[in-house]
């Protein structure tokens, strides 16, 4: 039975077949969970319903969505990069080490941070090539790396401030409400896009994290296109500091060290599996969304540290049944 | 002895199986039939314990029983060997063959000394030559195959179901495994037997049972029928008569497109000098392992050779990596499609575009509508039966993935295409679909270079056939030399046929 | 003579072509190097081998080499756990406070405390083995879990345990042998017995190809499951004696055994799923423990020879973590027999039953 | 005091749970190894060598035993829990080696060792009987602590709670900030979305992120924040309260200084000297505690002395000093 013969008949059928959809889609729930949250959320406290918080809400999310995206190049790509975090921490610290509280240094500052990334990326590239370690514990050795560098150049106290206007262009508000990160994100999301949905390079991550022997088989320069995906994630963790470090207005060691795990959970909240090959950066935004949204909604509870750590261990584990169960054996 | 009443299963959107119905009795061996997709390997499953049927019954001697795991039919007397394999790859031979079924002795530790007993006359029985302790993915796939076969024997089961357990093995193994079948036969065994072979069915088996897109369609005793019979029940269609295609496609004088002189490559290739010509189709030969995709594979550029040259288009070729080889025009049809070819995870369009998503700059904009065209014009053109070209290639059946996977280099119009053993395991309907494309190509110009391990199918398609032998070419077979006789003495290495074209020969 | 220099031989090859190679000569390298380091350092060139010496290098790291070693069997049926090091401190809890709250004697408290650790890992079996969830993700989500368990139990670190206690488990027996030393050797012994029956047996295959191992007759998830509870009773011996070697409670220690222990079973050759065994868990933990040790020795060298050396410690993670990409950087030779059967692995934990095989 | 020209050599290991990340534990070091060198005006050439056991208790263990097989003469322990070292200390003390505790409390009875810390009750207890006087009776405050279960925090806690109740303050909402910047910064954020009324912030430490919550947010000021001691958090109170008071604030220190106050007290100790009798009134003598009281606090009121000093650190930086030789020797010694 094809889609055209159900088209056709009682609209109940139809209905039937977009909830099938709809189930299908891991963005289209972590939307509609979300939403739900969110509800939840404001009728816990209806005072919460309130500008500062439609705006943090989509502050926060584009800022865990931006740090993200590489993971979610690098997961369908086949591999995991546990380094963004020690990037992204980096590129903060270089941010406000540079700006030093002046303005007029962005593109300096971009360019440096993207090449810092860049090298960390290709390093993580080149070792999960070469090595043939699992993903998760090189790219883990080389964050360590990272971090300890980070340490051994700032001897631990990093100075200075990110420059005003920068700050301001991250934090902003526009009628009080769209904080002017989401300008960054006008150009980041449909960069992403492009690049995984409508690029030949993307299309190509997807073969290699499906099936990397038939990819290379097809003619795919598969060791590239793993290297290339940790370099841009490399690139994008170090695009997401400077931003991380507009939005802290100055930077510490390791200041971004756990967004090596939200991200994480946040992408495969979204619908990218482990196994590679699947997913999309639609799904990671939702992701980012419903993680920042649970977060917010946790905290309205009041509850006491205790319990607010149980619960969202349970939760975490709830939202990986929806999507994150793998195959049974028996079908 | 078990009976199969109104099974159905759907996966998802796709119906497997629609009411089919099956029995077996002790002492016959029965073939299950069908052509690609037809459900055959469900309803194994089915019996396994692998697959849970949406309706239906199944009796075991009048009692309805239930299977739900490999240890519950392992319990009825069920034992399976299965069309992808059931071995555990990073484990030994001895312990894959007595996996779940290990003797012990005291307190529940394991009995070595009977083990390696129970292994040594396994292997002995099943002429293997393999050691108990090598790792199973080690091992060429005809052994593989072997051991799967014999460790549901070792099961002594009751009923026996060989989902296409011949399609990889050599001449030599099918013999001894027949010679096993019909002992077990004798014995009182019920064997279910699928295979795409028909004259395995008229040579081994006493009942058939046919599937059609999941219903069966007719059983009965495999006297009642004839070949054409079967493929009419298989298909729906009488079968047509290929044309016997003779005579050489190239004109004298014209350039070969692609030049292979003296090419070695340990172990298996060691001094291969072939040619090829635009618009001709040139079959490679052999045993398996004879050095085949080996030698394909170096044409590729996805191993390097040791020694010799290659020209291809009159320019000398030293691919580095098959990137280079498929820029310069070669294209690549693994018929091992699970493991290097098939993208199961993505689309029916992705696939179909995988050549073209491969070749090209990277960074430039692909628009959605362009990929979907491409997709659908080739699922039009080579008659892909498929929902939506949106759905997950894992959807479609083998014969259809198969095909996907040929439309894909096709509709990429490389100047050479090279098919390792593309139809191993293709119903014979699909196959003739899948002869007609390549006849196609090469009448359009393409130079087409398929292995098989199947002699008939060797014989229908190639204009020439280069047969190899132990890493070297045993024999050229054209025009009139092109026999059967020939390829099978040029096989077993007893002949050598050089034509005298060429010069360069081994 | 000759037919024994033969079997050597033969047996060397054959260790060679063993996962729990590449962990044993990168424990062989780190242990010269502690070896030669200490006897530098402390000016005495056998120091290393005083029992007092070796001995508490023991008694402070077998928690620690617990944890690798039960890490290990989750990575051979194709798991992982990340939370495993919170759970030791959910043991040290639950030691601590059981004799504490009910006046029990101390042993009850070990009793219960293995028997919590062997509920907190069935749950976690249950969530990666029943309900078929990325494991690594799982151990994320129960380290926020056990860490709220343990706070809720013990708000505060506290706790005694009787002298007696603790002064046995840091003695040696016969004056050479570490206590630790026999819980550690009884463990392994554990393990040994396990690899001769058949459910050794099924863990591999579980681990190596779920499908395939149903398939069989196996049942997966009980294997799973069976892999779990008996890593549970590891951590909870492994959490026994990190409370007899603190003597007290503490609700958030030892968290990142559970990345680490990871590594070092990487490091000590084991692939995810189906290929590799304990010892390489443990010579892979001993590495990083070694390599600690070596490093302290070291700048404790430097401080003593360059005059007006004074050692900013961040350089010691610094060397440690160096060494330790130095450590897989060395796999590449040392494994190069099993580099493959390892990047088949990885793609196949996470793909289970998924896999097409060869 | 011994002979005053003679140089006495002494080697002094300082084992710490963290350095990395935490420029507060950077500061300690740093202020331990100056006050090593300051030492030599007495006679003591100190060589120093430091360890981190990166929160790994057994680690730590490893490395003190190594430092007692390794005849260090001083150790100077900021350990990574406040029990779990018995065994440790009894040997260290059998090898007749100077065993002091630092920074962390360690709350045992059974060993008799010398506690340095900062007196973390005075720190909740200044800030909430401060916010109390600006808010006066009934004003609704929030309460971040640090990590539940960290001793430090806890007696921070206690003050709070103590002050807050003596002021009559109502705590509307107790959270965690875990120690870290970032879940400062997005805890302060989330109470601010959730729309909840209050006049003040508590906060243990962090505040610098928990005001930067404010600035992402773009919510309105509270009427009273406190407390922190880095760079960052004074150059951002300091602004925001430059031509008046806009917030009212307090910085109370915690000065990383304790280790090389406790370093001293050391010094002291193997001088001979004894300590006074009441040295645990303002302390604890259960456990030999000494607390040392924060010496520096300022508020929006005072803060125009403080301002060079504030402007010239990092914003990592912590407000720092110890106490000298003489300092420990005249206020806690005979
Ligand atoms: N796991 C699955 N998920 C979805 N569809 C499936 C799955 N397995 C089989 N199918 C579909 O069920 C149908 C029957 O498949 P089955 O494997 O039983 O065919 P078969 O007769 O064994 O074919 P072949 O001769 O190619 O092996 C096919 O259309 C196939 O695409
Ligand atoms: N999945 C597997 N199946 C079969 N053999 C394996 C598998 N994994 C590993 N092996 C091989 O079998 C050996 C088991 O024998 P051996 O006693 O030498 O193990 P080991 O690595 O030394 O572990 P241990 O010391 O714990 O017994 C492994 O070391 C390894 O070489
Ligand atoms: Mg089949
Ligand atoms: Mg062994």
């Amino acid at each position: 039975m094809t889609l055209k013969d159900t088209a056709g008949k009682l609209p109940r059928m139809d209905f039937k077949l977009l909830w099938m959809r709809f189930t299908k889609s891991p963005a289209a729930v972590a939307y509609a969970l979300s939403a739900l949250l969110f509800a939840l959320t404001i009728i816990i406290n209806p005072k919460g319903f309130n500008n500062n918080f439609i705006g943090s809400l989509i502050l926060l999310t584009v800022l865990l969505a931006i740090s993200s995206a590489g993971q979610t190049i690098v997961l369908i790509g086949g591999g995991l990069d546990f380094s963004g975090g020690a990037v992204m921490s980096a590129a903060a610290i270089f941010t406000s080490f540079t700006m030093d509280s002046k303005d007029g240094l962005f593109l300096q500052v971009l360019v440096m941070c993207l090449a810092m990334g860049a090298v960390v990326g290709f390093l993580n590239g080149f070792f999960v090539v070469k090595i043939g370690l699992p993903a998760m514990i090189v790219t883990m050795a080389v964050s360590n790396i990272v971090s300890r560098l980070q340490y051994v150049l700032t001897a631990g106290s990093p100075a200075g401030w990110a420059g005003p206007a920068f700050i301001n262009s991250v934090i902003h508000r526009f009628f009080d409400v769209i904080p002017s990160i989401v300008l960054y994100a006008a150009v980041f999301f449909p960069i992403v896009f492009w690049l995984l949905q409508r690029s030949r390079f993307g299309k190509q991550v997807y073969l290699v994290g499906n099936n990397k022997q038939a990819a290379y088989l097809t003619g795919v320069k598969v060791n590239w296109v793993i290297i290339a995906t940790y370099v841009i994630s490399g690139m994008m963790s170090a695009f997401a500091g400077i931003l991380g470090a507009g939005y802290k207005a100055t930077a510490r060691v390791d200041i971004f060290s756990e967004y090596a795990f939200t991200s994480l959970v946040a992408v495969i909240v979204g619908g990218t599996t482990f196994s590679g090959g699947v997913g999309t950066y639609g799904g990671t935004i939702a992701g980012a969304l419903l993680m920042t949204v649970l977060s917010n909604l946790l905290t309205t509870l009041g509850l006491p540290q205790t319990m607010r750590d149980i619960l969202n261990g349970l939760i975490i584990i709830l939202l990986l049944m929806m999507y994150n169960r793998s195959k049974a054996v028996r079908q | 002895m078990i009976q199969l009443l109104d099974i159905s299963k759907t996966y998802g959107a796709v119906q497997a199986l629609k009411q089919a119905h099956m029995t077996v009795a002790p002492g016959r061996i029965t073939a299950l039939l069908g052509s690609n997709g037809s459900g055959k390997s469900t309803l194994i499953k089915i019996l396994a314990g692998l697959v849970s049927p949406n309706t239906g019954q199944v009796l075991l001697d009048g009692q309805e029983v239930f299977i739900r795991s490999g240890n519950d039919a392992k319990a009825l007397g069920i034992a399976t060997a299965f069309q992808d394999l059931s071995l555990v790859p990073m484990m030994t031979v001895e312990e894959n063959l007595l996996l779940g079924d290990e003797p012990t002795r005291l307190a529940g530790m394991l009995d070595q000394g009977s083990i390696r007993q129970t292994v040594a006359s396994l292997l002995e029985r099943f002429s293997l030559k393999c050691q108990p302790q090598d790792f199973v993915q080690t091992l060429p796939p005809s052994t593989q195959y072997m051991l799967e076969i014999a460790k549901a024997v070792h099961r002594r089961p009751r009923v026996l179901l060989l989902d296409e357990a011949t399609a990889a093995l050599h001449q030599d193994e099918i013999d001894v495994l027949f010679k096993i079948l019909r002992q077990l036969r004798n014995e009182g065994v019920a064997i279910v037997f699928v295979t795409h072979r028909m004259h395995e069915v008229f040579e081994l088996c006493d009942e058939a049972v046919i599937l059609r897109s999941g219903e069966t369609v007719k059983s009965g005793p495999v006297s009642d029928f004839s070949l054409d019979d079967l493929v009419y029940y298989m298909t729906g269609q009488r079968m047509q008569e290929a044309a016997a295609y003779e005579g050489l496609t190239h004109k004298a004088g014209q350039a070969p497109l692609l030049t292979a002189r003296a090419i070695s490559l340990p172990p298996r290739v060691k001094d291969i000098t072939l040619e090829a010509y635009a618009g001709e189709i040139v079959g490679i030969g052999g045993l398996e392992g004879q050095g085949q995709s080996d030698f394909m594979r170096a044409l590729l550029g996805a191993s390097q050779i040791f020694s010799g040259q290659i020209h291809f288009d009159v320019a000398k070729a030293q691919f580095k990596q098959p990137a280079d080889a498929i820029k310069a025009g070669i294209g690549f049809i693994s018929g091992e499609r699970n493991r290097e070819a098939m993208f199961a995870d993505r689309t029916i369009a992705e696939n179909i575009f995988a050549g073209n998503t491969a070749k090209g700059r990277r960074f430039t904009f692909l628009k959605k509508s362009a990929v979907n065209r491409f997709a659908n014009q080739a699922v039009d053109t080579y008659q892909i039966k498929v929902g939506r070209i949106q759905d997950a290639a894992s959807t479609l059946s083998g014969g259809n993935q198969q095909k996907l996977v040929i439309a894909r280099w096709i509709a990429m119009q490389p100047k050479l295409l090279l098919l390792d053993d593309p139809t191993k395991g293709v119903d014979i309907h699909s196959r003739l679909e899948i002869h007609q494309i390549l006849r196609q190509c090469a009448d359009d110009g393409m130079a087409v270079i398929i292995s098989a391990s199947d002699t008939d199918e060797l014989m229908d398609i190639a204009d020439r056939i280069y047969v190899f032998y132990e890493g070297m070419v045993s024999g050229m077979l054209e025009g009139e030399n092109k026999t059967h006789e020939h390829l099978v003495a040029c096989m077993m290495g007893v002949c050598h046929i050089q034509p005298e074209r060429q010069e360069g020969g081994a | 003579m000759s037919t024994f220099a033969d079997s050597i031989n033969l047996s060397l090859r054959r260790f060679r072509r063993t996962p729990a190679f590449t962990g044993f000569i990168l424990f062989v390298v780190a242990l010269m190097l502690n070896i030669i380091m200490q006897g530098i350092a402390s000016g005495r060139p056998l120091a290393f081998f005083q029992p007092r010496s070796y001995g508490s290098l023991l008694m402070a790291n077998t928690p620690f080499i617990l944890s690798a070693m039960a890490q290990s069997l989750l990575l051979i049926v194709g798991l992982l756990d990340i939370s495993i090091g919170i759970q030791f401190a959910l043991v040290n809890v639950v030691c601590i406070m059981v004799p504490q709250a009910f006046g029990v004697p101390v042993w009850v408290g070990w009793i219960a405390a293995i028997g919590a650790s062997l509920i907190i890992s069935a749950a976690i079996g249950a969530c990666s083995a029943i309900l078929r969830l990325p494991a690594m993700l799982v151990g994320y989500a129960f380290i926020f879990i056990i860490k709220g368990i343990n706070v809720s139990i013990m708000p505060t670190p506290q706790g005694k345990v009787p002298r007696a206690f603790y002064k046995a488990y840091d003695s040696l027996v016969a004056g050479v042998i570490p206590v630790s030393l026999i819980v550690l050797a009884a463990v392994f012994g554990l393990w040994l017995i396990l690899k001769r029956r058949p459910l050794g047996k099924h863990m591999y295959a579980v681990g190596g190809n779920p499908r395939n191992a149903f398939a069989a007759g196996i049942n997966p998830v009980a294997v799973q499951m069976k892999a779990n509870l008996i890593k549970g009773f590891i951590v909870g011996v492994g959490g026994i004696c990190l409370t007899l070697m603190t003597a007290s409670g503490n609700p958030l220690q030892a968290e990142n055994y559970g990345l680490r222990s990871l590594i070092a079973c990487i490091l000590g050759g084991l692939g995810f799923g189906g290929w590799g065994s304990m010892a390489c868990g443990m010579f892979g933990a001993w590495f990083f423990v070694l390599i600690q040790n070596t490093v302290y020795y070291f700048f404790s060298f430097l401080s003593k020879v360059v005059s007006g050396f004074s050692v900013s410690s961040y350089w010691q993670n610094f060397v440690s973590d160096v060494i330790l990409l130095l450590g897989l950087l060395m796999t590449i030779i040392t494994a190069k027999e099993q580099r493959n059967t390892l990047k088949e692995g990885f793609i196949n934990q996470f793909k289970r039953g998924e896999r097409i095989d060869p | 005091g011994g002979a005053e020209q003679e140089v006495k050599k002494l080697k002094l290991a300082s084992h710490n749970s963290e350095v990395e990340g935490n420029p507060y534990r950077v500061r300690y070091e740093l202020d331990i190894q100056e006050a090593a060198k300051a030492a030599l005006e007495k006679g003591f050439d100190i060589s120093y060598a430091s360890f981190v056991s990166n929160w790994d208790p057994a680690t730590e263990t490893q490395q003190l035993q190594n430092s007692i097989n390794e005849g260090y003469d001083i150790i100077l322990v900021n350990p990574v829990a406040s029990t779990g070292l018995d065994p440790i200390i009894e040997k260290a003390q059998e090898e007749g080696i100077t065993y002091i505790n630092c920074d962390v409390e360690y709350l045992s009875e059974d060993v008799n060792i010398l506690n340095i810390c900062t007196d973390q009750y005075y720190l909740g207890y200044k800030t909430a009987s401060y916010a109390g006087e600006i808010l006066g009776k009934g004003a609704k405050v929030v309460l971040i602590s640090a990590i539940a279960g960290n001793s430090a925090n806890d007696f921070r806690d206690e003050g709070f709670l103590k002050a807050s109740e003596e002021a009559g303050l109502e705590i509307v909402g107790r959270y965690n900030h875990n120690w870290s910047n970032t879940e400062s910064q997005q805890i302060m954020t989330e109470i601010i979305n959730s729309g909840m009324e209050f006049d003040g912030v508590l906060v243990s430490q962090c505040a610098d992120a928990a005001l930067a919550a404010y600035d992402t947010t773009g919510a309105k000021l509270p009427k009273f924040f406190g407390f922190g001691d880095t760079g960052e958090y004074m150059q951002r109170v300091l602004k925001i309260n430059e031509a008046e008071t806009v917030m009212p604030y307090i910085v109370v220190s915690n000065p990383p200084g304790v280790g090389a106050s406790a370093l001293n007290f050391g010094i002291n100790q193997i001088m001979g000297k004894e300590l006074k009798d009441d040295v645990y009134e303002s302390g604890n003598e259960k456990y030999h505690s000494i607390y040392l009281p924060s010496k520096i606090w300022f508020t929006d009121q005072n803060q125009d002395e403080y301002k060079e000093m504030a402007e010239a650190m990092a914003p990592g930086d912590t407000i720092t000093y110890w106490l000298t030789i003489d300092e420990v020797a005249e206020q806690y010694f005979k």
